[in-house]
Order: structure tokens, then sequence, then C-alpha cells
């Protein structure tokens, strides 16, 4: 640029032409800079003032939309999308501080891979950056080899069940994409799916708490877990007058807001919810007309829960038998009623009971009307958009071996992988060798026992780890992927989990700050390297269908920005009068889990574990409003207001342990021991103890979290495909609750 | 003077020095790695031991104006030669006192501020203003000894001049702070144990003041014509040890209406800490002394005036450490020890301020000068002219100017100190003489 | 030395130009490392070294700098793993981002110095290119923005008035925008660099800002008198 | 207008999001808060309660920490707020002990170099991520904060009583108490188990007033009785001279 007339001095000249080559005189800066141009329009007028800019919270499943004021290209502040129905103008204390992550210095920045072959956490794996050619290369490179020796099963894919990662493995040939629904919903899961939405439909997360006027919560914590949508509508609920009885080991914050709480005994809220039931069908305080109209099985139901009376429950579950059967009555006859469930509640995968649970919260629901009614549970309301397989069509897959290393082949109802078994099938290789894994945005502490699974992954031959932080497992990758954050995608997205009508929010997202690649580009990317292009979707197809999505919508993106951001379909509510299930009725008697050869009908299962003399506390595991899971521990501001986890022991247990507050104790378990601060309250069960989780990161590229409080997870027993198989739950969850532990100080 | 031939930094001044080294050391690293770092201070306890320490250091330097005020406002003429150790001593401690606050300020880089954004609402502001000038009137008060070894006449006209002046404002200026160090906690009701939480807090601090000026009078001096070893006639203290029967007789009584005025007088007897440290103050720190000092035999017998000079001086500090402190309910849950800098900072602080004494001592005419400050006398006309002109311009600040009634307050303190300085003898003399030629001119 | 700079005699385009491909030259020497890259450093510190000897002896250092890095072989992949972990991520983490932001008050990036970073630039004329992914207070975006000043001022020539406006800008950045953090930042680059190369690098860059802002400071003076 | 601020003990979910958006939009450093959630306990298992109460500036009518502030670094403004001025401020921390509410708080933490400061709210005086308004209240999400004129909150947080009788506690905390304050609090639990203690009606910065007040008039007072017994001991030792003369 413009000195190439400069000319220098003779002397000069002949220095230089010692040193370079003459081209290299130059002050050429596009080679490797040029990273700034001329432009008469930034002189002109420079960056002032703010920009709106809207898009939906990553942080958890609600999918707040947001409202993002960017100054100098720098977003300073978030709002909620007041036109949006989950945000409804509000953020969560995690949204509001998650402009952190975005401008976070440790975040993943360039594709990266390893150079050290002594891989193990904390051993420096000695990074390079390469670029994404290279990265995308090696990736293909091996797992092509991997194929070609071991076949398509010997990798395994850790990730979440989006439509693409099912794709990404049914192309090159594995059944094992590993999904976290069994630590997740997995009993909720297919409860729904039997009795309610039909098999593969999923489960709807909605609940039209606002408007109901009994609400009854078995280990349910929606608001105490900032499900800032839930804690309104529990407040405005509360206000307009409805009763709120929260069954919970632990004095959770809904709780807290609760008419009543009952410290119920850990993973017998089964018993009391059969009791309830038999309550509410002896007494006839079912709601005949939806029974009758909307539902098959009762009568097989009715002769099920005799046996379970509620003297019989207080014997079990420590809650009185005349409480069981005064809220049963309140609970049928105060209209409408809900018993609210989220993931991890009662329901969840925390018992061996768990899905039997789950179950029962749907029969509460049904016998008092309230699935799909206002002021109950309510299926999704998905706007009505082409399907991407409308447009994009791929050849048939290869038929691949059907066995799981994780062993799910023989659930026949979840096939969505599981976090339990997976590490000790590596480990024993059985059924085949595993060899390769690809992992997004998962990281060890998310699954029972990490160490196990520690040492399976160190097995293998190659990982790669597409994610945003340099997590603990990206340690032992030996290529890394990064990911941007939610701040830099772009498109439209369904308001899905949440919503009463359906909606959808525009995305618009900042340029992104470093070379990070969204997973969904990356799969494509691998595949079409791996030779595989029949399987990358068409350009020109996907064009169409996102043509297809705006007409179905009737609007565009611009026209979605000029009206708040939202997109907002019919808003009126019409109940559903046909479910997804074979029948077309909500099947209290499920014949899918019949035709699986399960018993369709809840009975009563015994915890797995109970408290003993040598571990003589049970495990409660709860989530602080202030965390997300293991995803916002590098964010400064939350760590400042608390600095690592507790675990919550009763005052009086703790005196005589000689327990003080803020003493720091080991907490162990047959498992494993991890050392925790203790917190002393009242609220909480005697037998019990209760951990917070979040903590633990052992990674130290995410600086903040890094060696903050411990991870509850180490307690929890991982197993193998037979012991998991010993119980009978259909669902196979993790059964994270089903610890008992002995404390002592530290 | 002084015997020269000791030299300067042997045995237990070598270990004050080294002490004085260390403290300042620390007090640097304080001034730079901040509060949080250096002290033990908390959200719970935000003033630890300087704060206490200043708490007992101001009263005890009482024996400063108090001394003064008895040469020269009630003529003693026989305590002459305690003026000059017990101004210094006075001067060296409310140095020390400020050095503390210096240590504790957050932020010490801006304690001009001070002066410069006046809040006259304030007892801090009064507190802090009065502590500086305070200061430099003890300055003053020590310079005739200064002017005298380097023999600077017009500095002595000046001094002998307007000395009376000088000491009248220290005597009001002490009088407002010592007070107002007990006005300080009249904000904090709630927090003090209701055994010392009393309206009559600021009278409180400034009687006990009074008595432990007196106390630290016979302390510093016994101790400093020790040090030098000359004699002293321990019999010249029975008048202050009169005075302090009556003193602290005074602040007893009053301690005993204010409870019952208050209807806490049971409280005292409760058996909690509190109330053993009040009944511990009551009468080791007041009863105990007031009944030595009453008795003729303690009046003339040298330990026994230091013993009960000792008994008030701990009474005067338990009973601030009692508000601040053991009576004090924090205002979060916490707990508060010094931490070891903060120790060494405070001790180190202490002993140069010992140190300090002895060199001046050392080299300067302060012990045995009898015939030290005497103060020109007829200088009445003008001097009541200058208060009447300060009074004015004090008052108008005062009611005029927010802005300037800050300074209007110390302007007005100034008037009085001339208006006390006008009204002597001499004035009165020539006063009667004016008066009698205007009659005989009639 | 004797063949210093004489600012009096030397035609002063001339020393902005060779003050341009000082800051071009270092600004490649921090790109990160490839096969060609290693194989043309030697040229390009060459180079460098030739013009630096020529800004007198505050540049004595620099020169010697110089030399070590020539001196010293290090292999592509140390090199890398050292980038790597020292700017990008790296266990146990980052260690030396050279951003700006990094390096102030709030621990996030973006931060005020990129803010203040790319108002200069826009003021400048500059905008981002739309290619680039980087933040305006990337150690590479501030040395290309000098680069640019110095063109700018080339392109003015002679006329005194403008070209001593520009040093005056150049200054002005230098001193307020780069100097500050780059001092901060080289004393982490020395203290984790296992392999010695970006200690000097990082050590020469701060020199050679140093040593460019006297320069400036001298001529400032000089062009207004 | 008198600013003000509602807060809704009984809606809280003890979630903080007021702190984190305070935090940002005032651009307070780490380790620093202004407004923070405590979580009480009362009662005993299996009766046990728990509430959440937001801490922070009540922006007292009276305020004493401002009668407390020897430079004027706090202040009281027009629209009610009480605002700190950073660069008056000399760090004595006497506003700490004078804040009947425990408010104020030092920034421990930080080295001289670091410019420690008092943290206090300021509603929002100074907010520097170019938003308006009340940081905390426009992040609550669950309406446990609410902000508006003074006379407004008053009316809305009578009327919540009314609402439901039953469930509130018939009482605004900081309509009346120390002189009155511009944050008001609604409770469904006595305020004493939120640490809103019983602080009375009236201000405490009328007492250290009075006694401010007497200082000057008994100086005055003070300098005549001494100017008297120095004439007084003067002529007599003048007289008893005179005598020997």
């Amino acid at each position: 640029m413009g000195v190439k007339d400069n000319t220098l001095s003779r002397r000069d000249f002949l220095k230089f032409s010692g040193g370079l080559l003459a081209s290299s005189f130059m002050l050429d800066l596009d080679s490797d800079l040029g990273f700034l141009v001329p432009s008469a329009e930034a002189a002109a007028k420079p960056e002032k003032g703010e920009k709106k800019l809207y898009g939906e919270c990553g942080i958890c499943s609600m999918g707040c939309a947001y409202i993002a004021y960017v100054q100098n290209g720098r977003i300073v502040r978030l709002e909620g999308n007041p036109k949006d129905q989950i945000a409804e103008g509000k953020l969560c204390v995690k949204g509001y501080s998650s402009l952190n992550i975005l401008y976070d210095p440790d975040r993943l920045k360039y594709p990266m891979k390893r150079t050290n072959p002594q891989k193990g956490i904390g051993v420096d794996p000695k990074w390079v950056k390469i670029t994404w050619d290279e990265a995308i290369g090696m990736v293909a490179k091996k797992f092509k080899e991997v194929i070609a020796k071991d076949g398509p099963q010997a990798i395994v894919i850790f990730a979440r069940g989006k439509p693409h990662l099912k794709h990404f493995a049914k192309s090159i040939g594995t059944p094992n994409l590993i999904i976290h629904n069994s630590a997740c919903d997995v009993t909720h899961d297919i409860a729904w799916e039997s009795m309610v939405t039909g098999e593969g439909k999923g489960r709807p997360f909605t609940g039209d708490y606002e408007n109901s006027r009994y609400i009854l919560s078995f280990g349910w914590d929606g608001p105490g877990k900032s499900k800032n949508k839930w804690g309104r509508a529990i407040n405005n609920a509360l206000e307009k007058g409805a009763k709120l009885v929260v069954f919970d080991p632990r004095l959770s914050i809904t709780a807290s807001k609760a008419h009543e709480w009952i410290p119920i005994k850990p993973g017998t809220d089964l018993a009391v919810l059969l009791a309830m039931i038999r309550t509410i069908i002896n007494e006839n305080l079912f709601d005949q007309e939806f029974i009758s109209n909307y539902t098959t099985g009762f009568n097989e139901l009715k002769v099920r829960v005799q046996q379970y009376t509620p003297e019989w429950a207080e014997k079990i579950s420590d809650v009185p038998a005349g409480k069981i059967v005064r809220i049963a009555r309140e609970f049928a006859t105060t209209k409408p009623a809900v018993v609210a469930s989220h993931k991890r509640d009662a329901g969840g995968p925390l018992y061996s009971n768990s899905f039997r649970t789950a179950q029962c919260f749907i029969i509460m629901n049904t016998l008092v009307g309230s699935i799909d009614r206002p002021g109950g549970r309510i299926l999704d309301r998905k706007p009505k958009l082409p399907k991407e397989d409308e447009f994009v069509k791929y050849p048939e897959y290869p038929k691949g071996v059907k066995e799981r290393i994780d062993g799910m082949e023989k659930y026949p109802l979840t096939k969505k992988g599981n976090f339990s078994t997976v590490a000790q099938g590596i480990l024993s290789k059985k059924p085949y060798p595993v060899k390769a894994a690809l992992i997004w945005k998962y990281n060890l502490p998310s699954f029972p026992n990490r160490l196990r699974l520690e040492e399976a992954l160190k097995t293998l031959d190659f990982i790669a780890v597409s994610d945003i932080y340099p997590t603990e497992l990206t340690e032992l990758a030996d290529v890394v992927l990064p990911e941007g954050t939610f701040f830099e995608g772009k498109g439209l997205k369904e308001r899905k989990f949440h919503a009463m009508y359906p909606q959808m929010a525009l995305v618009e997202g900042i340029k992104p700050l470093y070379d990070t690649k969204g997973f969904k580009d990356v799969l494509y990317s691998i595949l079409e390297k791996m030779g595989l292009k029949e399987y990358v979707p068409d350009k020109e197809a996907l064009k169409a269908f996102s043509k297809a999505k705006d007409e179905a919508l009737g609007t565009t993106k611009e026209e979605i920005r000029s009206n708040g951001g939202i997109w907002t379909g019919d808003k009126t509510f019409k109940p559903k009068t046909e479910f997804g299930t074979p029948s077309k009725k909500i099947e209290l008697s499920p014949s899918l889990l019949k035709e699986k050869g399960f018993d369709p009908l809840p009975y009563w299962i015994e915890p797995k574990v109970m408290p003993n003399k040598e571990y003589p506390y049970r495990l409660i595991i709860y989530r602080t409003p202030w965390q997300r899971m293991m995803k916002t521990q590098n964010i400064p501001v939350l760590m400042e207001i608390y600095p690592e986890n507790t675990v919550t022991i009763h005052s009086k247990e703790a005196e005589k342990l000689n327990i003080k507050e803020g003493d720091y104790i080991w907490v162990e378990s047959t498992t494993g021991k991890i050392k925790v601060k203790a917190h002393l309250s009242e609220g909480i069960r005697p037998d019990c103890v209760a951990i917070d989780h979040g903590f633990g990161h052992r990674g130290k590229g995410m600086t903040v979290a890094f060696g903050k409080g411990s991870n509850e997870g180490d307690l929890v027993p991982d197993m193998t495909i037979g012991e998991m198989l010993k119980n009978p739950d259909p669902a196979a969850n993790s059964m994270w609750n089903e610890v008992v532990l002995k404390i002592y100080k530290a | 003077m002084v015997a020269k031939s000791e030299p300067l930094f042997s045995g237990i001044r070598g270990f004050l020095l080294a002490l004085t080294l260390v403290g300042l050391v620390v007090a640097v690293i304080r001034l730079i790695a901040g509060l949080g770092a250096t002290t033990n201070l908390n959200s719970g306890y935000p003033w630890g031991i300087w704060v206490f320490f200043d708490l007992f250091l101001i009263p005890f330097s009482a024996g400063a104006f108090t001394i003064s005020a008895v040469v020269h406002i009630f003529n003693q003429k026989q305590y002459k030669p305690l003026l000059r150790p017990v101004v210094l001593a006075g001067l060296l401690g409310y140095s020390l006192t400020l050095w503390f606050l210096l240590l504790d300020l957050g932020r010490p880089d801006l304690f001009y501020n001070v002066f410069i954004y006046l809040n006259p609402r304030s007892f801090m502001f009064e507190v802090a203003w009065c502590l500086s000038l305070y200061t430099g009137v003890l300055v003053l008060e020590f310079l005739p000894a200064y002017a005298e070894k380097y023999n600077r006449k017009g500095l002595q006209r000046g001094l002998t001049t307007f000395g009376i002046v000088i000491l009248s404002a220290g005597i009001l200026l002490s009088t407002m702070h010592q007070s107002s160090l007990g006005g300080l906690f009249l904000l904090m009701p709630g927090r003090i144990h209701p055994l010392w939480s009393s309206d009559l807090l600021a009278l409180f601090f400034l009687v006990s003041s009074v008595a432990g000026g007196l106390s630290m009078i016979i302390l510093i001096s016994a101790w400093a014509f020790r040090a030098f070893k000359h004699h002293l006639d321990y019999r010249m203290f029975s008048g202050i040890a009169r005075a302090s029967v009556w003193v602290l007789g005074f602040y007893f009584i009053m301690k005993i209406v204010d409870l019952m005025g208050r209807h806490t007088f049971g409280r005292v007897f409760e058996g909690s800490i509190q109330s053993v440290l009040f009944l511990i103050e009551m009468t080791i720190g007041i009863l105990l002394p007031l009944i030595m000092f009453a008795s003729q035999g303690v009046r003339e017998s040298k330990s026994g005036l230091i013993w009960a000079a000792i008994f008030v001086s701990f009474g005067l500090a338990l009973n601030r450490t009692n508000i601040a402190f053991y009576g004090f309910d924090p205002i979060r849950v916490a707990t508060y020890s010094p931490y070891w800098m903060e120790w060494i900072a405070t001790l180190g602080g202490v002993a140069g301020a010992i140190l300090i004494f002895y060199l001046i001592a050392r080299y300067f005419p302060i012990l045995l000068v009898p015939e030290a400050e005497e103060f020109a006398e007829a200088r009445g006309a003008s001097f009541t002219a200058v208060a009447i002109t300060l009074l004015a311009i004090g008052i108008i600040l005062e009611g005029t100017n927010p802005l300037w009634s800050g300074y209007g307050v110390w302007i007005f303190v100034a008037g009085l100190s001339f208006l006390i300085a006008s009204l002597e003898i001499g004035a009165g003399k020539k006063m009667m003489k004016g008066l009698q030629n205007a009659k005989n001119n009639n | 030395m004797q063949n210093n700079i004489n600012y009096r005699s030397r035609d002063s385009s001339e020393i902005t130009y060779l003050r341009a491909f000082a800051y071009r030259t270092l600004a490649h020497c921090f790109i990160y490392p490839s096969k060609s890259w290693i194989s043309e450093l030697p040229g390009w510190l060459n180079t460098l070294s030739s013009i630096l000897e020529d800004f007198g002896p505050s540049t004595e250092a620099v020169v010697k700098t110089v030399e070590e890095i020539r001196k010293e072989k290090y292999s592509l992949q140390t090199l890398q793993i050292e980038y790597t972990r020292l700017f990008i991520n790296g266990a146990p983490s980052v260690l030396a981002p050279p951003y700006a932001s990094a390096y102030s008050e709030e621990r996030w990036f973006y931060g005020p110095p990129a803010i203040r970073a790319l108002h200069t630039y826009q003021k400048a004329g500059l905008a981002f290119s739309p290619k680039s992914r980087e933040m305006p207070d990337y150690l590479l975006v501030e040395l290309e923005f000098m680069i640019h000043l110095c063109q700018n001022e080339m392109k003015v020539g002679k006329s005194y008035g403008e070209a001593s406006d520009i040093r005056e800008e150049q200054h002005c950045f230098l001193t307020e925008q780069l100097m500050p953090w780059v001092s901060v930042w080289r004393g982490y680059v020395e203290t984790s660099d296992r392999a010695g190369f970006y200690a000097k690098l990082a050590a020469l860059i701060n020199e050679w800002l140093k040593t460019d802002a006297v320069y400036l400071e001298n001529t400032g003076e000089r062009s207004i008198a | 207008m008198k600013k003000s601020l509602l807060i809704d003990i009984s809606k809280c979910l003890a979630c903080y999001s007021c702190t984190v958006a305070c935090k940002s939009a005032n651009g307070v450093t780490k380790g620093s808060f202004r407004t923070f959630v405590h979580p009480y306990e009362s009662g005993a298992y299996p009766n046990v309660r728990i509430n959440y109460a937001k801490h922070f500036c009540k922006h007292c009518k009276e305020p004493a920490c401002v009668a407390a502030c020897p430079v004027q670094a706090l202040y009281k403004t027009e629209e009610g707020s009480v605002e700190y001025n950073n660069k008056k401020c000399i760090g004595c921390r006497y506003c700490m002990y004078a804040c009947p509410f425990s408010v104020p708080l030092f920034d421990w933490h930080k080295s001289q170099i670091e410019k420690p400061l008092i943290q206090k709210c300021d509603f929002c005086a100074h907010r520097v991520d170019g938003g308006k308004g009340l940081a905390c209240a426009q992040a609550c999400p669950y309406g446990a904060i609410m902000e508006g004129e003074l006379d407004k909150m008053l009316e809305e947080a009578r009327s919540r009583i009314q609402n439901r009788p039953d469930f509130y506690i018939d009482h605004i905390y900081g309509e009346k108490e120390v002189g009155g304050t511009s944050v008001l609090y609604l409770s469904s639990r006595p305020f004493g188990e939120v640490a809103l203690a019983d602080v009375g009606a009236k201000p405490v910065a009328t007492r250290s007033e009075t006694s401010m007040a007497g200082m000057l008039p008994g100086v005055t007072i003070l300098a005549l009785f001494l100017a008297g017994i120095r004439w007084v001991s003067h002529r007599r030792e003048e007289l008893s001279k005179g005598k020997e003369e």
C-alpha cells in the first residue's frame, strides 16, 4: 500500500537486500494483518449510542428471549424481551450475568490439537493452534480409520439429542449417541410418551401454574432454580389465593413459599402418591367427565391402588395418613389443581422408583382433569412449520451394529443413551471395543462417578471435544473444536419447552469474537471430509427450507425485528381432546408399556438403598438459583455471591457430630468421598444431607471455577448394564439420589 | 539541664528505637497494601485497636489542657514545673492520635478533604478539626522551650503576648473534642450496651477526661522526673489529688444518677460480661482511686498517688474499650482481635512517642524550669476588640452561609479565646484607670 | 554507535518508512508460527536488527535481543505450543492473552481499552475488515494501526504541520494505548515462556515501543520549533 | 418527585438477580456489593421457615450517615436518594457505625492503590451500562422489587395489605422507621425475622444533632466561666500581693 515509491537510501537498500527478498519491502498488510481497512464511513460516523440486538438466552432450556444493548460492538447490558411469553421482560441471575461468558478470557478461541501424547487431568496437553481444515481433517481421518478397522460402533458420540446429531450418528453408522437423558428427565419422558404423547414424542415442560388453585410439588423446585417464568407464576398464583404444598426432604425455595412443607422420606413419594390416588378414586373425587371422555384404563388403576392405603403409606414415608388423605381431598376438590414437575424432582432420575412416581404425577393430574387444561400441565404448542426432512433428502443410512456400548438396546423404550453405564461399557470392551469419541458440551462432572468415565476415556485412541470453555474434559481431548456462545449465533428459535402458544424468537447475534464454529456446521464438515457427502444437506434445499419456514410464519426476519424480535401465533387456548397414544386418549394403563413387557400400572418399589449404621444419611442433590449445571461457574460475579457449594446438615445432627457452620467435612459414600463446607439448617430431614450441584471443576483452564467446591456426582455410583437391569425401571434412570453417606469432620 | 553522658540508644531506648522502626515499616506496608490485608478490621468492627487506642489516648492526654487551666486560669503557680513535661506529653499523645487516625483512614491520601469539605453537623468533623487544631495549639504551647533554647527573642515576645490566647484556645478545643468523642457514639444507640448508652455520653467523656488528665499529670511527671533522675516533691500533687476527688466524685454520682434516670440500674448486677466489666470500671476505675485520693495517707505517699492515678487511667481505658468494643454490638455478626500488624504499628507508635519525649526532654529546657510561661499582661483592650470582631465574623458565617459555617465555628472559638485572654487584671486596671481619667477630666 | 540515525540530517519520510517497517516486522514475528514463517524468520530479523540499529543508543537492548533471537534455533512445534499456551488457550490456562483489556481492572475481554482503541481507529478513518475476527485491542491490530499512521505520515510527506499532527497522533496512541498494557503483558510473557522466544519478542516489542515514543517526542519538539 | 422502591419479601426467591444487576449497572468492582440477599431461617424442624430479604440502603428521609460524614461525601438529593461522592470520602467509616440498618460497606479487600471506597446503593445515580432507572427493580424477575414514586408505592403497599390481610403483616417497614425511608418493605413474616429490626420512629441523627447544637452555647458559657475564674484568681493574687507590699 502506498509506499512502493518511497525509495530507500543506498546503504539501507544494501542492508535489506542482505536480509529479505525485494518483494518484502512493501509494507504488505494483507498477508497476515489487514484487520483494519480505510472507511470514509467510519470516520464520518463513529459508532455511538446504543443498538438493540435480539436473541435467546442459551443458559437453560427455558430459552428466554433477550434484548441486548450494544455499544461500540460490545454488549453492555441485557434485558428480557417483554414480548416473549417466557421471558416476560425479565431474565434470571444467570442470564443477566451471561455476558461474562461471552467476554471470558478463558474461552476456547481457535481449534487446537494435542502434541503431548500423555493424557490426563492436569497434564499439559501442549495445545497447538490449528486451522479448522486441519481440525476437521484430523477428526475425519481418524473416524475413517476407526470405521475401517473396528467398525463405526467404535465411535461414541456424547451429545444432546438434536436432530443433526442423530443424523450424524446414523450417517457414520454408530448406534452410540449418548444423550444425557438418563441423568435428566428420562423417567418423565417415558411416562408421558406411554401415557399421553405417544412413543418418541417426548414430554411437555409447560405448566399453567399461574392459573392453578392448588399446586402440589414432590421435590419440584422450579422457582428455586431461577426458572423465572415459574417463579412469577407461583408468586402470582399465591397472590390469587392458590395453595402450595411441597413434599421435599429439604426446605427448598419453593417450599419456603409454600403453605405446607412436608419433609417426606426420600424415595417414598411414590407411596404417598399411590395412597392419594386411592383416596381420590375411592372417594369419587376425580373429574368424572374428564376420566370418562379422555382416558382409558381407569378400572385397572382402581384395582391396582386398592392395596395402597394411607396408613400403609404413612409407615413408609413418614407422612401421617390423615395428612395424605386431607391433601388428596383438597387437591381433588380445589380446581384447577396440578402436580408441578420438571426434571429432577421425585419423578426425575433420582430413585429406583422414580419412573412410577412420574407416572403417578400424570395420573394425579389426569384424575383432576389437569392435562392440557387451564391451570394444569400443558402440551406443546409449537408453531406449525415445515420439517427439514421435507426438503432435505438423504440416502438410506448404513446398517450397523444394534448393540450399544451403554447397553441401552436392552431397554425398548429409552434409546437415548445412559450416563451411568457408558463408562463401564467402554472399559469392559463389551460388546465391542471403542476407539474414538466425539463430545459436544458435556463435561466429566455431569456424569455419575466421573473418575470411571475419565478412566474409560483414557483408553480411547482419539477424542474430539467441542465446547465453549476449556473444561476438564478438554484436557483429555486430542482435538478441540471451539464453539461460539449463544450471543454469537443467528436464526429464528421456537419457543418450545414452556410455551402456552406458538412463538418464535429472532436471534441476531454479534460478530463472533474468535474463530469458532457451530457444532452443526462442524458435523457436516466432518461428514464431507469423510467422503459422506450424500449425508450433507444440500445448500439449495436448506435455502428452500428456510424460505418455506418464513412463508409458514407469514413474515420475514426484518418484520419480526421491527415487531420487537418476536413472532407470535394464535394465542387462544384450545384444550386438546385427542392425545398421541394409540387410543388417542390418556392411557392410565398404557398399552405401550404392556406391549414392551412392563407392568403398565404403577406399583410400590422400595428405594434401592436405605440409610444404615455405617452410612446413616441419604444424599439429596439440589440446584441453586444462581448456577446452571456445570455451565456458569466461570462467571466471577456468581462465584462471588456463592464461592463454593455446601452440604446442608440438620443442625441437631451436626451438633452430635460436632460440626459447626462453615466447617469443612468429608462426605463419603461407597463410591467416593468429597470435602465440602458445612451449612447447618433446620430445614432438612435429620437423616438427609443436601449438596448443591455445579462445583468441583478440575479443569484449570476455567480459572474462576477451578478448585471451588466439590462435585457431588463423585459420590454417585455408576453401573454396569447388568446392575442397571436389576432395577425394575423401564427408563434406566441414573438414580442420582440413591446414595447413602457418612459424614465426618475434615 | 540533663546529663548528656548517657549513650543515646542503649538498653531500653535501643529496644524502643527498634520497635519504632519496625512499627514504621509495618505502617508503610499498611499504607500501601490497604486495610483489609494488614488488619483484622471487618464489616462488623470497622474500627479496631487504633481507634480504641485513640479513644484512650485523647482523654489521657487531657493532662495538657488540665495543667494549663490549673496554672494559668486557676492561677496555681506551684504547678508550673509540671507544665512543660505534661504539655509535651500531651503534644506527643495527640500526635500519636493523629498518626493512628491516619493509619486508620480508608483513604489516607485524601485526609485533607476534612479541611475542605465541611459538615458541621458531624461529630466526626468536630473531632477531626479539634484534634488537628489542638495539636497545633500544643505545638505553640511547646514553642517557648524551643525559643528559649535557640534564644529566639521575637518568637518569645510573640509567645508571651499571645500565650494566654493560645492556652485558652487549647482549653476550649479540648473541652469540645473530649465531649465530641462521646458524641460520636450517640449515633449508634442500639449498638451500645444500655449500661453505657446514655444521652449524656458527651458529658461523661468530658468529665472523665478531666479525671484522666489529672492522673496523667501525676504519672507523666513522676515518670519524666524519674527518668532523668530529678527530684520531685510529691507533696505538690496533693492539690491535684484533691481536685481528682471532686471530679471523680462528680463523675461517679452523674453515672449513678444517669443509670437511675434511664431505669437501667438493675442491669449493673445482671451478671453478663458487660455488667462485670461495668462494675470493674466503676469500682477499680472510679471508687477505689476516689477513696485513695481522699485519704491523706495516700496523698502523701508517692506510690499511693501513682497507684491511684494508674487506677484512674485503667478505668478510663476500660470505659472507652467497653463502649467501643466489649459493650458494642457489632454491626454484622463478626469477631475482632487485632492482627499482629496492628499490634506492631500500635506498639511502634507508642515506643516512638516515648523515645521522642526522651529526646526532647534531653535536649530542650523541659524539666525544672519553674519560671516558664510568664505571659505579658495588659493587652486587654486590643484583645477585646479582636475577640469581638472574631465572634462577630464567626456568628455571621455560622448563621448566613452554610458552606462556610464549618469555618465559622472555629473563628468563633478563636474569638472566645481572645475573650478569655482579654478579661485580665491588667485590662481591668487599665479600664479603671481610663474611667478614673475620664472622671478626672470631667 | 557511529551509524545512528541523525534525525536532523536524515530525510524524515525515510525514517518513517523504517519505523513502519519495524512495526510491520514485529507484527510479523508475532503471527502464529507456520513452516514458511519460520523459514523467513531469520531474514525478517536481520532486517529488523538493521533498522533498529539505526535508532541510536537507546536501542542497544533491542539490538541485543535481536541477536539473541537470531542465534537460537527454535523448533516450529515448540514455538506453536508456546504461542498457543501463552496467547490462546493453554494448560493450566491462558497465561498472557495479547489483548489490552486483559490487563485492565475487570477480567473481561472487550473492555474499555478495546472501545478506546476502536474509537481511535474510527477517528482515523479505519473500520474493521469484515473478514477479521479479532477484538480492537488485539496486539496485532494495535501494531497495524501504528503502521497505518506511519503510512499516513509518509503520504503527507514534508508538509510539516500535517506530519507533526500525525506524529502527535502516533505518540498519543503509543503512550496512552499500547505502552501501558504491553509493559504489563511483557512481564507475563517473560515469566511464563518456556521456550524463550516469546519472552524476548515481547521484551523487544516493549523496548521498541519505548524507543519509538522517545523518537516521536524528540521530533515532535523539533517540528514545533 | 421522590424516588422509592417497594420490596415485597414474600415474593423474593433468593435468585440474586438484583445483586448481579446492581453490580454490572454500577460497575461495582470485584468483592464489593451494594445489595445482597440474605436467607433467614426461623423456627425448628419441621416447622421451619426460610425467608429471603434484600438488604441495601434505605435512603432515609433524615439519614444518619449524612449527619455522620465529616466531609459531606454522603448527601441527600432532592429525589430523596442518599448519594455518595467518592472523591470526597476519606474512608473514616463513621457512616458504617451511624447507619441504623448496617448498610454501608467498606472495600476491605482493596489495596491503597486500588482506592478503597464505601459501597452503598445510590439509587443507580451513576449507571455505567447505559441503562436508566433502578437496575435491581428492572432485573427482578419475580416482582419482589417495584420502582416508583414514594406516595404511589405507599399506596401500592397499603392496597396489597388490604387485599391479603391474612397474609401480610399489617405494617409497612420504612413508612415511619427512623423518620421514614425511601425504601419500603412488605412481609408475611415478622420483620424481625428478616433482620429488619425495630429501629424506632425517631431519626437517629436527631439524637446527635441535639447534642451537637448544645456544643457552641456550651463552649461560650465555658469561655465566660473560665474568663471569670481567671479574673478572680488573678485579682486575688494581686490583692494578696498588695497586702504584702
